[in-house]
């Protein structure tokens, strides 16, 4: 049973974003965005910590969740690809939440009829989370769409840069197909509609178009990432593996 | 005069001021400065902490620790409103800041080193906080003294964890042990001199006393500090970094040896490890931001302006 | 016609082309456009590996690689310096790779992901370069022919470099063998597509071979470049990722699978996992050091004027 | 005896400014550039790679030039703040290797007369590179003063930015001294009138002063860095603390 990967998956999912957003903590455009942002990130790194817990379980071999966030390196991540880009600007910030947010609303939704209970929880608290994102990055989108020339032009590049990223959200892996067939997770493909109909709504009043990316980029769920995540992850894992087996 | 008098009278009936109520422009300036520190001060503290959330060793403090600097910018949120009832803008205040014209608490000027940094700036940092801030809860202008109440609980709250972070390194492997040691060894003095300076040496305080702003003095608040943290210490099984330091039975209190008041000067006039870098940060940040807060408002006014047409 | 027929002798005759002779008008376009793409692809070349620089796991292979970089470097300024005598200046080129109107090889759009990559590109990549650039040193126009002799020296230093990190992987840990073996498996396929579509799909290539700029096919360095390969990965006890590898004896040579042409134009045409970022990562560069460079020029007139003045 | 200490000093620092430098590689404002940081970065690190394994001779306990470099942690490293310093920008990146090289030419001159053989001959090596730092550094610092308006303004940020960390490269710390009192290495604040006197001619050109620094800053020898230094090391020694034991 490989679905314990398929949670592995979606918990580095929620632990990369939430890392990045906690890259902003200090240094946010205004005050307000520094606690809307470490709220997002602790959303999102609470979920992971259950997924993580929940997947050494299932593996079986007493792995923990440490030690499953903070001892697999880069090659072993499992991430999709938009997770992991880089902070850039505040307006890809919130595009890539938005984005994510869109994805991850219908898709626990759908997860509150998993046949795994610690799954159905995860999506009773994780689906209002991602309402929250939807509507807080997805204003940010429509003000800065429909801001300043400079904002705007900002978010069209944000668009550009980011959605080459989008259709690998909607594959599964053969792990994750093999814990959709048990019900345990929902299919992805099946959330392609209402991921349209969010970003549709929110771009229409931000002025912005969703190109259709001509070549998408994928790899993220056989560990082929770009060359941000090494770093994000040899900072982030640095204390954890200078003191093996310490308890923190 | 007569006005003066009376004012004092409502200060002494343990009267709450506030801020649509008359009072003295001393009172005012006095209160506008020290809540504006007071608020740089949780913005910047921001800094120190927010350099480790990225590399906690483990998920449940990394989280804990989100939270917390989250809190630390909620409190300067909550502080910076109080001072707004005073008349001042959150964006001078901001400037100020920026520009070096408002100070904040010099301990910030330190650098974080070490995880253990994370469990020390919570059990002695905010620890010395909450002495200087718990009498404030009773302090004579509302705004601030109901500010004070909400900060306080959350701040005690992360004073136990930072405690709790301590003890699990103390309790730890020997490497564990020895960066607590480390880090209590840089933290102990920057912490006492978060009191100011020696009573005899300090301005501002009588008047600040007599409205209520202050209850009690810089070395009164050091020793109940002191006396407090030395034992948590000895439980941990650290060692405070002063050789002098000893119970003295008559007082019913620690003795400790002489404070390096050339450092503390030299940190309070903004020539700390860290003070440049700190300033250079926020105002990167608020540079950066520039553009994000221009498009909030041209939004907001083609918002406005459409609903206008609309109506 | 008459000079065509006189330039195609001159060719034939193995003299060498020098800039100030004339030349076919595509003749010069088309090495412009080669020697143009080549630089560029030393210069988006210093990417990948500098990727590993600050990270590199010793001191001896952190200084290896740094030099490494630096020759890449070096070759891109040969390169544009040979791309100039024929007339075109390297800001344009410059320009050109940054608006993404020239290419440069595909392969550096791929990511760098462990440090076993920094010894695979060494023995694969500049391998295969090694391979498509060691006719060039014929080529028959001069600076491009004196220029690749410079280039092919270093890149074979930095093959047998980057074969001996194979090796020291492949016979290190566990995981350090794996590191190499995963390695081995992203880079292979991309190694061969950098000898471009089979040859009876690939454009220029029997011009190029008339004026003897290019002077083997495709599909004869590809198998060269296998023949060459396979032995090493044995000796190494590391397994080429393609289950239809195998020796023919008849050719003399080995067969390999399908090649994935589609993976091929995609990356081609501009869409190869790493190919926004490393047009970004360079335009950055040129962007954030337009003032040094205006410096630099404000400066260098100054000096002149001055030193008139001072006449 | 504690002279390996003093070389350890020399050599975290060497390393942590080639560190610094080798950050640029690939993202220099123009290709000569491109070559002339590596170029600075391999002598410095050269340097450092011969004093690490003199250092860990002297010890005596077997640890490697990598063992020193890679399993240090922030607190032990013993380089001077200067070094750590970010690069900020190429103004404030030339000027920091100028002050360097302005200090350690007459440093290795005066150490061509060490009693220490080895450091005699990294002496003979580094004083010529040495050399050839302060030329091209100090060449940039010329320019860019005497440049633009936007680079003069730069290069006196640059000077404010970091005069405050001079000093402390004059200072001996207590395990230099004893090197010193051995004449295995040169007494620093006697270098006061070189570095002075390089510093003033070429300042003299790029208009700028040299400001006196009312409160300089010091601490690296005691491993009191800046919070820059712990980033650089995390992902300077992430492979190889990932790999414990192997060889590269």
């Amino acid at each position: 049973m490989a679905v314990w990967e398929a949670l592995l998956e979606l918990a580095d999912d929620h632990l990369v974003l939430g890392h990045r957003i906690s890259e902003w903590c200090g240094h946010a455009p205004m005050l307000e965005e520094d606690l809307a942002m470490p709220n997002m990130g602790l959303d999102l790194i609470g979920t992971a910590r259950t997924l993580y817990d929940h997947a050494g379980k299932l593996e079986g071999k007493g792995r923990s969740e440490d030690d499953l966030a903070y001892l697999r390196d880069e090659r072993e991540y499992r991430n999709c690809l938009l997770v992991e880009r880089p902070n850039e600007d505040f307006a890809l910030t919130m595009l890539r939440q938005f984005y994510f947010a869109a994805f991850m609303r219908p898709y626990w939704l759908a997860a509150l009829k998993s046949t795994d209970e610690t799954v159905r929880g995860v999506a009773g608290k994780a689906e209002k989370e991602m309402a929250y994102h939807i509507r807080h990055a997805g204003e940010w989108v429509i003000r800065l769409g429909d801001g300043t020339e400079e904002s705007a032009a900002r978010m069209r590049d944000a668009v550009e840069a980011l959605h080459i990223y989008v259709d690998e959200l909607f594959d599964s892996s053969d792990v994750a197909r093999e814990a959709e067939a048990h019900g345990i997770l929902p299919v992805r493909a099946d959330l392609r509609d209402a991921w349209d109909r969010t970003v549709a709504e929110v771009f229409a009043e931000a002025f912005l178009d969703q190109p259709k990316a001509a070549y998408p980029q994928r790899g993220g769920r056989e560990g082929i990432h770009n060359e941000a995540l090494g770093h994000l992850l040899a900072e982030m894992q640095v204390v954890h593996r200078a003191h093996p087996g310490a308890r923190w | 005069p007569e006005f003066l008098a009376r004012f004092q009278r409502r200060i002494d009936a343990e009267e709450k001021i506030e801020p649509k109520d008359e009072m003295p422009e001393g009172y005012r300036r006095t209160l506008i400065r020290q809540i504006g520190q007071h608020a740089h001060s949780e913005i910047v503290g921001m800094l120190p902490e927010g350099n480790w959330i990225t590399r906690a060793p483990s998920l449940r403090r990394k989280a804990a620790l989100l939270a917390k600097v989250q809190d630390e910018g909620g409190h300067g949120l909550y502080l910076y409103s109080a001072a707004e009832t005073l008349g001042v803008s959150r964006e001078d205040m901001t400037e100020e800041l920026l520009s070096g014209k408002a100070k904040y608490s010099s301990i910030f000027n330190y650098p974080t080193l070490s995880w253990a940094d994370m469990g020390t700036i919570g059990w002695l940092v905010d620890g010395a906080a909450i002495m200087n801030q718990i009498p404030l809860c009773r302090c004579s202008f509302g705004p601030y003294a109901r500010a004070m109440i909400r900060v306080c609980k959350e701040e005690s709250f992360h004073q136990r964890q930072g405690y709790e972070i301590v003890m699990t390194l103390a309790q730890g492997t020997p490497e564990q042990k020895a960066m607590a040691q480390d880090s209590l060894n840089r933290w102990w003095w920057p912490s006492l001199m978060m009191f100011g300076p020696h009573d005899a040496d300090s301005q501002h305080s009588d008047q600040s006393m007599a409205w209520k702003i202050k209850r009690f003095t810089n070395d009164e608040l050091r020793q109940k500090f002191i006396d407090a943290t030395v034992p948590q210490a000895e439980y941990l099984g650290l060692t405070i970094p002063d050789p002098d330091l000893k119970w003295n039975e008559d007082k019913g209190g620690y003795d400790h040896g002489p404070i390096d008041w050339d450092e503390f000067w030299r940190v309070v006039k903004g020539h700390g490890p860290m003070a440049k870098d700190r300033i250079k940060a926020r105002r990167k940040a608020w540079d950066d931001g520039a553009w994000v807060r221009e498009a909030a408002l041209a939004h907001a006014e083609k918002r406005r302006a459409r609903k206008i047409a609309a109506e």
